[in-house]
């Protein structure tokens, strides 16, 4: 059926009506609202968005318009997202946490004449840089409490817009006849959205991506992941990510399955638990915090209770993937793993939330195979892919019983791949690659080849024998040491971050006698030793200095120039000093991407004199830098920040590379 | 005795002053109402009006000596009521636990001081006589002392700071476990009180005033006697020994009692001990005038009329309340009783203090309560 | 989504800006102390009026004489137009007066969805029968309340802590359901004594927020007492300052700030 | 541990509210329930006897009690005073009315126990704590004489007891001699299933929240709009009730025919309460542990002790019941003095959030 139908499927509001048609009955979204699991079928989701859609239209959007996005995921601005979509708008969803002056560059860039947002905070914001926003004129908010004084000249309750929509298709068939036709009008080919990149470096870029590409895309790993209308997903992910975009919206236009929003940011958790979804994704930093805070609950339960939960998670780690992957596995050893299923493993994924998942997915950055196997112990099916925006999410992805840690695993379905000469940079050509930058043809034309091939700009190669893609770095960020030695500081960066006490890295050495690192601590797990240890501590700041942090980060850092010594292209890599710095990188001082990734060289130049530091054997060095706060205010942090030296080995297998 | 306890209710005279003045007043009312009524016909002898409200009047007149006889039986009573009151008020001072065992520590004394004799003369062959019995005392005496730090050690201290229904309700699974306790011990069987073997008077002297013979038992004169001497030497010991001024301080402030060198645990111990002191005291007296069985434990349950009377707190309330309700009983009982068959003092006390409760929740004694929010 | 809680205002026939409760001479003793001498102040439909003053001043006295604990010895209290003899609590409640206490008087063991639920009861009227079989008008009533109780919970943010027993909050979060529980009962004067007393700087914007949240949204009329000058000025239309149980100022944030006696017996002292 | 929450949500405020929202819980109930309903033709006749019936029986009065210590704050010593009410009451219709279901007089005699507990609940307008302790000692006191002296109460029987007459169901014997105890369990298990099903509804609406706004703050109550004397009698009615179902239940199904006036003295009023505390105030479920903890602890100390080879006498088992059961009381209360629901609920806890502590 689906082969047949999609020749005609190439816009998701066609997918819209067809699910309407299908499987209208089915739950097509829920919301934790109001204390309860508010649900729409599908036959509901599209009556009200076609209301909305002509409600939209007669507020004065119109095909080829871009209507912002603005707001946590809940049901009404996906629907604002198809209402557009229905009448040949463009949304454009933005990170609802984004400062101003980002956000201001975006709608500007996008020319967004249209916005549809959460609430009171979002209007004010967006409100705020309405003069740099010259053609934003409407405003819809799905929330209205503080907005009654507001001027509703040109700000509108997206429930009004839906009534009113309502209102007019009931007067007359000429309107639902003349929307039919729009859905008809719309075309594969034309643009289905912009997604903004965050961008390591400069200034967001507008991704467009068309309906038709987006459908193929996500229909080929709907088949692959043998997704179905019965699964059912939490949207939590920001809606402007391209993640969000696909994995709920497009496999859950394409597969039908059900889209759950949580109630607020505070109760995700809560409501993941309640859900239960059957397909799952987070990056691996959410897995490493759940890791983290598992480890530290446990800390605190009694011995008797203790013991048996690091005796069945050894004998997890032992067994759990090779029974997961079917492999041959003595009965013993099942019987045990049965027992910790039931004392354990089960009741620990019902405690969050993962008793129902059946596929989950973990990308954007690398994961420590610690972690990666840990979930995969527990009989949770937790796998890698390697995306991109521009490729409209899959370029790679593992296919059950093909699953590791090192590698994010072969091409996806109907995805080409090579790895440019020299460079090592990966090229992919993927049934869902956009159609360009919006608005900048230049950067569109660096990153596309003539034959159609999308630069990704990581470098990375094929496994020789299993046909699995390993990324090593960016490829702009692989570099050499003075000596000529290979410097990938991505890779040491996350050999480091594997550690929990570790949250963020940042790796010099390009041009460097040697390799050093800044290095955050996770306030968390090592607030939770310090407590443990009675180690007092005022704030990050306090506590990152103090000598015994120093001591168990520098035993981290030695763990892994050992590592490093064991591996011939790395051994003249390992880390000769690194220093705790005395603040968390933040996204809202331009030190992180809004996805969390670090600015690497941006924070190299902010910390200028730390970097110095480091290299010139000083053991300390004095740093004042100017932080911004979450409500926009300025002020200055300064401190003294130590240096230390870690130990050095030598490499064991020789100079071989 | 009269300028210790006159100066400890001094403070409290103003408002019970007033609240008696009133109440006088109110009956005054209510008799003039009666005689009215009776003189006017409106009630005609035999009909229900008269059987109640002028008929026992009549009778009191009528047999003056009889009335003489019931006034004092009552007061005898009271006194007895008083002074387990008494107990409940000491601890209830000092530790603001509401000592549901109270009663019980009254028949587990008695208990234990007779059982004791009876080990001592006729188990270990001692000669039976007042040596022995003075021993049995203090045995008792001692008894009641390790009781009381043991409660403390095992009940008080690991339940300080619950809130007050807690504490009751640990004291009555002490109340429970002291009766399964002392029966295990001493047996099940009522036992006879050594009144004579520790010296108490026994016998009676009759009067013949007021037309008619008055009895007068001599131990109840000498429960009266050593009652009082026992009131007077508490109110002694609150006022002019250090511990005592300690306890009273803990009544007002825990910090208090601090500062002047006692813990806190060591003053439950005293006060314990104390009620223990009086509880034996009472069980001897109350053991005499019946046997000795935990039957009186329901006799025990008519302190807490007189509490509510009285007040929690107060210890003059604690007697005058005893007394209203000894005297109460018993006259409602001769009086009034055979119009409902009788029977009617295992409630009478209960319901007095529920009229006092309406009119008056403070109780006698109480300062009135302005809640402020 | 909508808020569903409508004001009762339309039901009273007072309209936005005429008295809608007002004091005069009112003396409150107890025993020889006199905790109120000779107040007289209004509070108009609408506005949000501040009453400030140093520690025993008879502020919460006062307020406590609006919703009945206390009876004034002299003086009279006039609410929509007819003039109270004594009133008991409940039946101030009834005429639309909720209150917020000073130490936070919520039902400690009981969650927060059920503590603002609690504020419905006026609105509750299925019997006992319906009540024993939790079924039929009973359940219909109970969802319904419910609903009305979710908006509020979604109107201050507590989705977080709806079924957790309120003891266990901390204390702004406490203050927070406390509100719910007073706006649970569609007020249209609401007394709040101290919102945000104990709070740190980020709870107690929160706090202003929904206080003048809930004068815009709803209409609610709000007296509130209020130690923190700026919030007071920031939040109040109108200010009455008492000390020592008698009123000597009254009139708007800048007129009182400007006020000599206010700032000798009141500015100069505390703040 | 077996607790798997995970995908149990709600979508209507309905099955939000339910009494059990948590899926394992009603199996569990329903678990229960079964067993409960095959227990009687699987026990002993004497355990039958002398814990199941009993347990049933007072398992009411206690919830009764709960509902009034527990959830509205009103402490009461005159639960034993309010069953006599019921059974009383029951005895007089059944004989004045014997054509009338007995069922129908042991749910009728509650109405009789309600308005007997109203009267006595009045003064606790005025009255709190341990001064209405007190208050319904009086209650206790006077029931309990006008048991023994109303001749008309029993019928002038010369025992001057209650002598259960025999009444049937569907032509089966249910009291008096000849019922079958399977019978009387089945009949006492339905009322126990009927009544707390009702008191559970009570307490998660509108009333069972005003009860427990006046036991935690009744001064912010009174300003919710709750009339404090309305809610506090609404308490004593039900709660007596409860007791006076108990009380008939007691004498027409257990005791079958005892000298009732000597049963329903102060101690049953105090082993009552003993029974809500230890079984945790203000809790459904504390009120059948509690009920358990006070009918069979005696009885498995009493029977339970010779059985595994302790030789004591009847006379002296009482005594050391009596012991054991005031020291336990003492132990429980220091270890948990929110009874032994809260065990259960810590424990629960402890199984939902498996393998974590917390």
């Amino acid at each position: 059926m689906a082969q047949a139908a999609t020749a005609t499927l190439d816009t998701f509001p066609k997918l819209l009506r067809r699910n309407a048609a299908v499987r209208g009955g089915g739950t097509a979204f829920r919301h934790k609202d109001l204390g309860i699991w508010q649900s729409w079928t599908w036959a509901e989701v599209y009556e009200t968005v076609r209301a909305y859609a002509v409600g939209l239209q007669t507020l004065g959007l119109k095909r080829g318009d871009k209507i912002a996005i603005v707001g946590a995921n809940r049901p009404r601005l996906y629907w604002s997202m198809m209402a557009a979509q229905m009448i040949g708008a463009v949304p454009v969803p933005v990170y609802s946490d984004a400062i101003a002056d980002e956000l201001a560059y975006v709608l500007d860039h996008a020319e967004v004449s249209f916005a549809a947002v959460q609430d009171q905070e979002q209007v004010d914001k967006l409100l705020s840089v309405a003069e740099r926003v010259p053609r934003l004129k409407t405003l819809l908010y799905d929330w209205g409490r503080g907005l009654r004084d507001y001027d509703h000249t040109h700000l509108h309750p997206i429930a009004t817009a839906i009534e009113q929509g309502r209102l007019r298709l009931s007067e007359g068939s000429d309107v639902g006849k003349a929307l039919d036709a729009e859905i008809e009008a719309g075309h594969g080919d034309d643009l289905s959205i912009i997604l903004y990149t965050s961008g390591t470096t400069g200034r967001s870029k507008g991704v467009m991506l068309s309906g038709g590409r987006s459908i193929a895309a996500a229909t080929d790993t709907v088949r692959f992941d043998n997704l179905s209308d019965a699964d059912e997903v939490l949207a939590y992910l920001p809606l402007a990510w391209v993640g969000d975009h696909y994995l709920n919206f497009a496999q859950g236009l394409v597969a039908g399955f059900c889209t759950a929003c949580p109630e607020s940011a505070d109760t995700a958790q809560a409501d993941l638990k309640e859900i239960g979804p059957t397909f799952y994704f987070a990056p691996p930093r959410v897995f490493e915090n759940l890791l983290t805070r598992v480890m530290i609950r446990m800390e605190d339960a009694s011995g008797l209770k203790k013991k048996m939960f690091h005796h069945y998670i050894a004998v997890a780690k032992q067994w759990g993937e090779k029974i997961l992957n079917g492999q041959e596995v003595p009965l013993g050893a099942r019987l045990s793993y049965g027992l910790g299923n039931l004392l354990v493993y089960a009741p620990l994924k019902n405690a969050l939330g993962f008793s129902k998942v059946r596929t989950a997915y973990t990308a954007g950055e690398a994961i420590g195979p610690e972690l990666f196997s840990f979930y995969r112990s527990l009989g949770m099916n937790l796998k890698q892919l390697y995306g991109q925006t521009e490729a409209f999410l899959y370029v790679t992805a593992q296919p059950d019983g093909q699953i590791r840690a090192d590698t994010v695993g072969p091409p996806s379905p109907n995805v080409d791949i090579r790895i440019e000469q020299g460079t090592g940079e990966v090229l992919y050509k993927s049934p869902g690659q956009f159609i360009g930058y919006y608005k900048d043809d230049e950067k569109t034309a660096e990153t596309m080849t003539p034959d159609g091939f999308v630069r990704t700009g990581d470098a990375g190669f094929f496994e020789v024998g299993t046909g699995h893609l390993k990324i090593i770095d960016r490829a702009k960020d692989v570099s050499k040491l003075k000596s000529g030695d290979l410097f990938a500081p991505k890779y040491i960066e996350n050999r480091l971050k594997f550690y929990p006490n570790i949250k963020e890295v940042v790796a010099f050495g390009q041009g460097e006698d040697f390799v050093s690192v800044f290095i955050n601590i996770d306030l968390t797990a090592v607030g939770n030793w310090a407590e443990r240890n009675n180690v007092i501590y005022g704030s990050y700041q306090e506590l990152a200095g103090h000598p015994d942090v120093y001591s168990i980060i520098a035993g981290h850092v030695d763990e892994v120039n050992a590592l490093l010594a064991a591996e011939p292209m790395m051994a003249a890599a390992q880390v000769r000093r690194f220093l705790i710095l005395h603040k968390e990188l933040d996204a809202d001082d331009g030190e992180l991407t809004r996805t969390q990734k670090v600015r690497r060289g941006f924070v190299g130049e902010r910390y200028a004199p730390l970097v110095k530091a480091l290299y010139d054997g000083s053991t300390e060095a004095d740093i004042s830098t100017e932080v911004t706060f979450e409500d926009g205010r300025k002020g200055v942090i300064s401190a003294r920040v130590k240096v230390s030296d870690a130990r050095q080995y030598p490499a064991t297998t020789g100079k071989a590379a | 005795m009269s300028a210790v306890t006159s100066s400890a209710l001094r403070p409290l005279l103003s408002p019970a002053l007033m609240a008696t003045l009133k109440g006088l007043g109110i009956l005054a009312a209510i008799a003039l109402a009666i005689v009215l009524l009776v003189h006017s016909g409106a009630m005609p002898k035999g009909s229900i009006g008269h059987k109640v409200l002028a008929a026992p009047f009549i009778d009191m007149w009528d047999l003056p000596d009889l009335l003489v006889q019931t006034l004092w039986e009552g007061l005898v009573a009271g006194v007895l009521y008083a002074l387990i009151a008494l107990g409940f008020v000491l601890i209830f001072k000092a530790s603001g636990v509401f000592n549901f065992a109270q009663g019980i520590m009254v028949v587990f004394s008695a208990l234990t001081l007779v059982g004791s004799y009876e080990i001592m003369t006729q188990r270990m062959g001692l000669p039976p006589g007042t040596v022995v019995a003075i021993l049995a005392l203090m045995i008792a005496i001692a008894t009641m002392f390790v009781l009381a730090w043991l409660v403390e050690r095992i009940v008080l201290r690991p339940l300080v700071n619950q809130n007050e229904i807690i504490m009751l309700m640990a004291t009555v699974g002490l109340t429970y476990f002291l009766i399964g306790f002392g029966e295990y011990i001493f047996g099940g069987n009522p036992k006879v009180m050594i009144t004579a073997q520790l010296g108490l008077p026994v016998g009676q002297t009759q009067f013949n005033i007021l037309g008619g013979r008055v009895n007068i038992q001599h131990l109840d004169v000498a429960a009266a006697v050593i009652a009082s001497i026992m009131i007077a030497g508490l109110a002694f010991f609150f006022q002019y020994t250090r511990i005592g001024r300690a306890l009273r301080a803990v009544a007002d402030s825990h910090k208090a009692a601090l500062s002047v060198g006692i813990s806190l645990n060591q003053i439950w111990v005293i006060v314990w001990f104390t009620a223990g002191v009086v509880a034996l005291v009472t069980g001897i007296m109350w053991g005499a005038r019946s046997d000795v069985s935990f039957a009186l434990e329901i006799i025990a349950l008519k302190a807490l009329p007189v509490l509510i009377l009285g007040g929690f707190t107060s210890v003059p309330g604690a007697i005058v309340g005893g007394l209203i309700i000894g005297i109460g009983e018993k006259m409602g009982e001769g009086y009034w009783g055979p119009l409902f068959g009788g029977g009617i003092e295992t409630w009478l006390a209960y319901v007095i203090a529920l009229g006092f409760l309406l009119f008056r929740p403070q109780g006698l004694f109480g300062e009135k309560i302005i809640e402020r929010i | 989504m909508m808020l569903h809680v409508s004001p009762t205002a339309a039901t009273t026939g007072i309209a936005k800006g005429e008295v809608l409760l007002n004091v005069e001479n009112v003396s409150l003793r107890f025993g020889g102390v006199k905790a109120i001498s000779d107040v007289s102040f209004d509070i108009v439909k609408g506005e949000v009026r501040a009453i400030i003053g140093p520690n025993g001043a008879g502020k919460t006295s006062m307020l406590n004489c609006i919703n009945g604990f206390y009876f004034p010895q002299e003086g009279h209290i006039t609410y929509k137009g007819v003039r109270r003899q004594k009133v008991r609590p409940h039946e101030a409640a009834s005429s639309g007066i909720a209150r917020t206490f000073q130490n936070v008087a919520l039902f400690k063991g009981m969650t927060t969805l059920d503590n603002i639920m609690t504020g419905r009861t006026l609105k509750m009227n299925v019997g006992l029968f319906w009540q024993l079989l939790r079924h039929g008008p009973a359940m219909r009533e109970e969802i319904e309340h419910r609903r009305k109780v979710e908006d509020i919970i979604d109107f201050l943010e507590i989705q977080a802590i709806r079924k957790i027993p309120v003891g266990k909050l901390p204390y702004g979060l406490q203050k927070r359901v406390e509100l719910g529980r007073a706006l649970a009962m569609e007020p249209e004067l609401l007394l709040l004594d101290e919102p945000m007393a104990g709070m740190n700087l980020e709870e107690k914007e929160d706090m202003c927020r929904f206080i003048l949240d809930v004068n815009q949204t709803f209409g609610t009329t709000i007296a509130l007492i209020e130690h923190d000058m700026g919030v007071v000025m920031d939040l109040s239309d109108r200010v009455v300052v008492l000390e020592y149980g008698r009123k000597i100022a009254d009139g708007t944030p800048d007129v009182v700030k400007a006020d000599q006696k206010v700032i000798d017996a009141y500015l100069g002292v505390a703040h | 541990m077996f607790y798997r929450e995970t995908g149990q949500f709600k979508t209507n405020y309905t099955d939000d509210m339910a009494i059990f929202p948590i899926r394992q819980d009603r199996i569990g109930i329903a678990i229960i329930l079964a067993i409960a309903l095959i227990l009687p033709f699987v026990v002993s006749e004497f355990v039958l006897k002398t814990i199941l019936l009993p347990f049933l029986a007072l398992s009411v009065a206690v919830i009764g009690l709960n509902i009034l210590t527990g959830y509205t704050g009103l402490i009461s010593l005159g639960s034993a005073g309010f069953m006599g009410v019921g059974a009383y009451a029951c005895y007089k219709l059944t004989t004045i009315f014997p054509e009338v279901n007995i069922i129908i007089w042991i749910f009728a005699s509650g109405f009789f126990a309600a308005a007997v507990g109203v009267f006595f609940g009045l003064p606790s307008l005025r009255i709190k704590g341990l001064y209405l302790a007190v208050a319904t000692l009086a209650a206790q006191f006077f029931l309990q004489w006008a048991f023994v002296r109303i001749p008309w109460l029993f019928n002038y029987n010369p025992s001057g007891a209650i002598e259960v007459p025999l009444r049937t169901l569907f032509g089966m014997p249910i009291t008096g001699p000849t019922a079958e105890l399977e019978v009387k369990y089945l009949i006492c298990l339905g009322f126990v299933i009927g009544m707390t099903w009702l008191a559970s509804n009570l307490v998660h609406g509108r009333i069972g929240r005003s009860w427990m706004a006046v036991r935690d703050m009744d001064i912010a109550a009174e300003l919710m709009g709750i009339k404090l004397l309305n809610a506090k009698l609404l308490a004593f009615a039900v709660s007596s009730f409860f007791c006076g179902v108990s009380g008939a239940l007691f004498v027409f199904l257990y005791l079958g025919g005892a000298e009732a006036g000597t049963e329903f003295a102060i101690r049953l009023s105090f082993l009552i309460l003993f029974a809500v505390i230890i079984g945790g105030t203000g809790s459904m479920i504390g009120s059948f542990f509690g009920t358990a903890f006070i009918v069979a602890l005696p009885t498995i100390l009493k029977f339970g002790a010779p059985a595994i080879g302790i030789a004591i006498t009847g006379a002296t088992a009482e005594k050391i019941v009596l012991m054991i059961i005031g020291a336990l009381t003492i132990y429980l209360l220091i270890v948990e003095p929110h009874g032994l629901a809260r065990l259960w609920q810590i424990m629960k806890q402890k199984l939902r959030v498996w393998p974590f502590p917390y």
